[in-house]
């Protein structure tokens, strides 16, 4: 196997192995906060294997891939416009990233501010306790 | 055409002296015994093995040619942060030190006197 | 005169020293006896990866890259400051 | 054969390994104080991921969220609720 995809392997099983103890923490865990934390990791890891599946390798030896902005558009001829698009990454990916990261950010704003409630109402966030007192 | 030379030259070597303090700062991390004792270790770390290497940084890309039309772009960049960060990193230290001495969750070992707290003045705590 | 080849050649040279370093820098994040140990290392971390991902903008020779260090200086040196205020048993807006 | 795209790649996968430790801390830890910054920690390896997979603006967006806002408003949460988690 060539090195570059032994350590791409390396990689994505270290993100699946970060998905795995984050839908532990989301499931097992009894604490609200603890679950709000997991959440957040969730969310991350998510977004991760989507950047993994935008990514491309080098073109050359030496040449890297390049992140999907052009810089230096003001004099550009056509060889620099091909050799642009032969070493970019894919920047679809990246644009439902920048979307999702966003949106997570209000989720967990609206979920901190219903474990407040909970609290204020219940006086524990403790969810095996909160069971007990709602009959 | 010999300035360019120069300055990157100097990029260079203030870029592994920055290399080298870094590895310093994260050695005493890990060798210090007190949270107190690792605020110097800190202070190595921000100073010698940040703002020197991205002056350095500035530099080499200021003199390199190679980088194409945009290397001022990236010189000024890294300048900006190498100013902010001599600003930021000493100020976040005091805020921390001065929290966690508030706080009390650190005994001060090595201590001889503690005009502060003398509670927390932990005596004869060895060869500090 | 120094090319762009010397310059990479450089980096990939100083590049294992940096690792050093951080691999250490984590080990000490992660096993810190206290909440301030914690913060300090992933403070000191934080500026050492601002210096970090400059020269590795440099090496990739992508002008764009260069404005992740400075977001990334601010917002430690804002986690420090949200953690100190946490310590000293104040509220958030004081 | 190790050249450059190789050693690259092996920083990547290195900090991927890392932040695995980092999030087994902080899914484990029973201080929520604790688990806030080591989740802080995990943010920051992101943020290093993402970078070497080549996409600033992430990186732009992801630092000022997942290491500045996550455990300010965490720690209202905590500050206002509870510390401890019971077993």
């Amino acid at each position: 196997m060539d090195t570059a995809t032994y350590f791409l392997y390396i990689l994505i099983s270290s993100m699946v192995m970060n998905l795995a103890l984050a839908l532990y923490g989301v499931f097992y865990k009894p604490h609200l906060t603890k679950k709000i934390i997991s959440l957040t990791i969730l969310g991350d890891t998510a977004n991760t294997f989507a950047l993994i599946i935008g990514y491309r390798l080098w073109p050359g030896e030496t040449t890297p891939s390049r992140p999907p902005v052009l810089v230096g558009w003001t004099h550009l001829n056509k060889t620099m416009l091909q050799q642009y698009v032969s070493s970019a990454v894919d920047p679809l990916p990246q644009a439902l990233v920048l979307t999702a990261v966003v949106i997570g950010l209000a989720v967990t704003l609206f979920l901190v501010f219903l474990a407040l409630q909970i609290y204020r109402h219940y006086g524990t966030l403790d969810v095996r306790e909160i069971r007990k007192l709602r009959g | 055409m010999i300035i360019e030379e120069v300055l990157v030259w100097i990029g260079m070597i203030m870029v592994g002296v920055g290399a080298f303090a870094d590895l310093v700062a994260a050695i005493g991390f890990n060798r210090f015994r007190n949270f107190y004792l690792r605020l110097h270790a800190a202070t190595i770390g921000a100073i010698w093995g940040a703002f020197l290497p991205l002056i350095g940084a500035s530099l080499l890309a200021t003199g390199c040619y190679c980088l194409g039309e945009y290397r001022w772009f990236m010189a000024g960049g890294s300048l900006v942060t190498a100013i902010l960060i001599l600003i930021l990193a000493p100020a976040g230290s005091h805020a921390l030190a001065r929290a966690t001495h508030r706080a009390g969750i650190v005994p001060v070992e090595p201590c001889i006197v503690d005009h502060l707290d003398e509670k927390q003045c932990v005596s004869g705590g060895g060869s500090g | 005169m120094i090319g762009l080849g010397e310059v990479q050649l450089f980096i990939l040279y100083i590049l294992p020293v940096f690792i050093t370093a951080f691999i250490l820098y984590t080990i000490r994040a992660l096993r810190g006896p206290s909440i301030s140990d914690i913060v300090l290392a992933v403070d000191s971390m934080s500026y050492d990866l601002a210096a970090f991902l400059v020269i590795l903008a440099i090496f990739f020779r992508e002008p764009i890259l260069i404005g992740t260090a400075i977001v990334l200086a601010l917002w430690a040196y804002s986690l420090d400051i949200y953690v100190s205020k946490y310590l000293e048993k104040k509220e958030m807006g004081e | 054969m190790i050249g450059p795209m190789e050693i690259m790649i092996g920083i990547t996968a290195l900090a991927a390994l890392f932040s695995t430790a980092a999030t087994y801390l902080a899914i484990t830890e029973k201080d929520l104080v604790k688990a806030v910054i080591y989740s802080a920690i995990q943010s920051t390896i992101y943020a290093f991921i993402y970078y070497m997979l080549m996409a600033p603006d992430i990186v732009l967006v992801y630092i000022p969220v997942a290491v500045g806002l996550y455990p300010a408003v965490i720690l209202v949460l905590i500050r206002k609720t509870e510390r401890w988690e019971k077993d």
